[in-house]
């Protein structure tokens, strides 16, 4: 973790209530794709986690969609301002157990952190099928630029409005040998059903800190309790124990 | 001695800062960050007789310069903690460490004090009785000055180091619960711990904590922190450790004047991990504004 | 009946919001600004038996996200209240008003309500039992459920107007206290009223208040108010109005989630003295926005 | 009173720590020399009361000295950033109760009321005398502001720096058949003592509202209890009460 000073590069609206934020600052903090940053605001007494999209040694991508006091802040800002973010949080995906073929499903705005993340995988060599759900055809975003990394790219809407209808289970490729997931909790329940082989999930909790000191994130799992914002966000579907 | 230095309950400090039980956990995520040994001390993660997960979550609301939390206690109980937390930290932190401890009955309280009495790292042990009593209804422990006082006799049985009893702020007489627990043997008290709050999520019209009911921490809290400060500093006659919205030297130099022999950090350390470090290297340059040679000279030097 | 309608002790209002005692007058400076007709009532000066000057000044300190007041009830006494204040305000305000009484004994309470009980526009009588009672040590009535019930029973012995307790939260067990006005026969029950808390001038090292320590309000206090109104709401089978660093529209809406039949706006008014029309204003709004039909569904609807 | 967002048109310090902020915006609230105004500043809970310099139509001029957080907040404002106001309020300076031969006492910052005040006595066809009080040169703010409106004006500092050494009441002139004074409270008493005429004094108290609604800032007065904000800031010498 490190506390930095990022400069908004650009922020744009990709949907009605989800944006892009690019950051220009110290990214030596991150080294996984799946991490997060901690980001302050002014006026709120929390820091805002989100999820990282993508980073290089010069910045990051966030996307964000707004849905609070903090994110509607977030999408009025503009470039030139700067944000303190502690950098580097959470463990992040470990691709090193995925077999040659990946599949990556993401639901709404469980979608960016993927990005980064196949990435990575096509640059190991990895073939990469990537499921992308969304409510409606309006929600819709990043279609284009995971096909633009080399991935195969299927959408699904809940509505058929656009892509298969229905959600990211009803449109999962043939074959593939791992997974990574990150959207909604019942997604992530339904996608580890539907799912015949092993992988990773990232989850979301009410954080505190976000870097593991007040343990207000903490989950139950088979090999332990767990901070969702330090051994997490990201899980082995063989170790979640999920309630109900 | 230098200009920072304050004595608590007979051990030298080199700085009235000790980040607060529950927001430092046993250092490990902090030493990573900074040196902790430029700290007075800090108090670890409140320990239990027993491993806790604590309460289901969500456990975290925000407030309008604060938080809420119902944590519930999560620790890895005290054998662990004398097991394996405390040599991890003895190669991170040089100095003697607050216990915080927690319990459920009078005898919770005495095994796990007993126990760390016996931990060479620990000088102090932080008696949290704002934990509900299940001998007793449920009530906490920290409403009743009887209760709290059965608490502190049992531990100050069991150990020689000093016994500090962490107050409840949710109490209409916070003098008579810390005379009672003076009364008892404490060798200091710190105040205050969280006030009970709420909040409710207008969307799922449900409580945003999973618990309903949490404690409420932050900035927003400090003026009702330096009352209770200031009314147990005036009457008792052991040391008092203040907290409670704590955020800059400015707030410390308050903090002390109304009658803080040292000064726990707690909240703040979750916005800003550098929180504690910042204050420590500010506190020289606003004593100087304020005319303080030594912080051990303004200590409850309200006029 | 309106959206925005709820029925407060028999008495129907507008909307919920009603400026609370001490932050409104009576009424004139903000007639001045506004038709205050928009609001649901409003809760007049504290006004006791006899004129009171109030504290010495300094009597403001400010903190982060409220402040502190040691007025000290400043108010011409009952009687000038009737003779000039009310034929004034008729004037300017053509909807029943609360009147706030507060007092120093039982037959102080008594003898100012019986008067106000004569006034056609008082439509609510709002006692105050956070004052010191002079025979009774000077702790306050409303820490003790005893001294509250017998407060109450006095005034419904002298009054047919619905009597709203408003309560202190310096309270152990606020329902106790809550539970003992309604078996005293209060028809509703106010909180919170302000939490003690005290700040300190580093410059000259004295209280920045005269009286040392003073009322805290402002949003710093609004997780503890909807706590307290929770609680007391789930408690008692009256009306509670919620008050306590209520600053917007989902202010005034979680409040009645969390039990309150109405809302009063205290500290906002001074900040912003159009803080209470504008809430009028955005409650329509922020009521679709949650799908909140009727505000009197909502309330003690949280889950 | 009205409630008005003014616009920054220049801040410039006038000493080390002295600054000048001219606003424009709605001043029809504004009705006499010797008001105020009472600012909101983002993240102070309490608005900030500062006296009128000046105002016209177009905009006021306020004198405001650094001393805590909300005043250094101010300092740092640039031109062209707004400001949420409360405008026109307190009582204000009465002229009419002034012969033809007026004294004005200012001390420190509470020199900036006195000079819109002297602009109404002048315009009226009445001679002014100031008498402007510092601790030391360095201090010193307005003097020549005074003497271009055509004001005789006298400068004490309590060092002797600069002018008369001394306090405004050691550099009283001859013959005046009237004052009106600003400064702190031991100078106000000072001047009650050492002026053989009626007079109006503006006094300063910590406020909660500014508008007399709190009551936080009252005061005895022979005349009743007055609130500062509401009824004050201007007290006429005789109705004073003065502790011990």
């Amino acid at each position: 973790m490190k506390q930095c000073i990022y400069h908004i590069e650009s922020n744009e609206p990709l949907t009605g209530t989800v944006y892009q934020m690019r950051l220009s600052g110290d990214t030596s903090a991150f080294s996984k794709p799946g991490q997060f940053l901690n980001i302050a605001l002014d006026g709120l007494f929390l820091r805002r986690p989100i999820s990282v999209c993508d980073y290089d040694e010069r910045g990051v991508t966030i996307l964000y969609k707004v849905v609070g006091k903090g994110t509607a802040q977030m999408a009025a800002m503009q470039p030139g301002q700067t944000l303190d973010v502690l950098t580097g949080l959470g463990n992040g995906y470990e691709i090193e157990k995925c077999g040659t073929h990946a599949l990556l499903l993401g639901g709404g705005v469980g979608v960016p952190p993927l990005y980064g993340l196949c990435k990575a995988l096509l640059n190991s060599g990895r073939q990469v099928c990537v499921v992308l759900g969304f409510n409606t055809k309006d929600e819709v975003f990043y279609e284009n630029a995971f096909r633009a990394l080399g991935a195969d790219v299927t959408v699904a809407t809940a509505d058929g409005s656009y892509g298969v209808k229905g959600f990211v289970t009803d449109a999962l490729p043939q074959s593939y040998d791992y997974f990574f997931a990150c959207g909604p909790e019942p997604m992530l329940k339904a996608v580890c059903k539907a799912t015949g082989t092993s992988g990773q999930l990232s989850f979301e909790e009410r954080m505190g800190c976000g870097f593991g000191a007040c343990m207000g994130c903490s989950c139950k799992t088979l090999t332990g309790y767990k901070r969702i914002c330090k051994e997490g966000p990201v899980l082995e579907k063989e170790e979640i124990r999920w309630e109900s | 001695m230098g200009k920072l230095n304050v004595n608590l309950c007979g051990i030298e400090l080199d700085n009235p800062i000790i980040p607060a039980s529950g927001t430092f956990g046993f250092g490990y995520e902090f030493a990573e960050l900074y040196d902790i040994n430029c700290l007075g001390t800090f108090s670890f993660k409140g320990t239990t007789r027993q491993p806790r997960f604590g309460n289901p979550t969500p456990r975290i609301a925000e407030c309008t310069a604060g938080m809420i939390n119902a944590v519930g206690l999560q620790n890895p109980g005290v054998e662990q903690v004398i097991a394996q937390e405390l040599p991890k930290l003895q190669k991170v932190f040089h100095k003697p460490v607050m216990a915080n401890v927690s319990g459920f009955c009078v005898s919770d309280y005495a095994e796990t004090c007993a126990m760390l009495d016996n931990q060479p790292q620990v000088g102090w042990l932080e008696v949290n009785v704002s934990c509900p009593n299940v001998h007793g209804g449920g009530m906490s422990f920290g409403v009743d000055p009887d209760a709290a006082a059965e608490v502190v006799r049992a531990v100050k049985a069991v150990t020689t180091k000093p016994v500090i009893v962490k107050l409840s702020p949710n109490v209409t007489d916070i003098v008579a619960i810390a005379k009672a627990c003076e009364d008892a043997g404490a060798d200091g008290i710190s105040l205050i711990n969280t006030l009970l709050g709420m909040r409710i999520d207008l969307r799922t019209r449900k409580p945003v904590i999973a618990n309903k009911m949490g404690g409420f921490s932050g900035p927003a809290v400090f003026p009702v922190a330096v009352r209770m400060v200031y009314q147990v500093a005036h009457a008792v006659n052991i040391p008092v450790v203040g907290m409670g919205g704590v955020s800059s030297a400015q707030d410390v130099i308050e903090m002390m004047l109304a009658g803080a022999t040292a000064v726990e950090i707690g909240t703040m350390n979750l916005i800003d991990p550098f929180a504690c470090k910042k204050i420590i290297e500010d506190l020289p340059r606003v004593m100087e504004q304020y005319n303080i040679s030594s912080l051990a000279d303004i200590i409850k030097g309200v006029g």
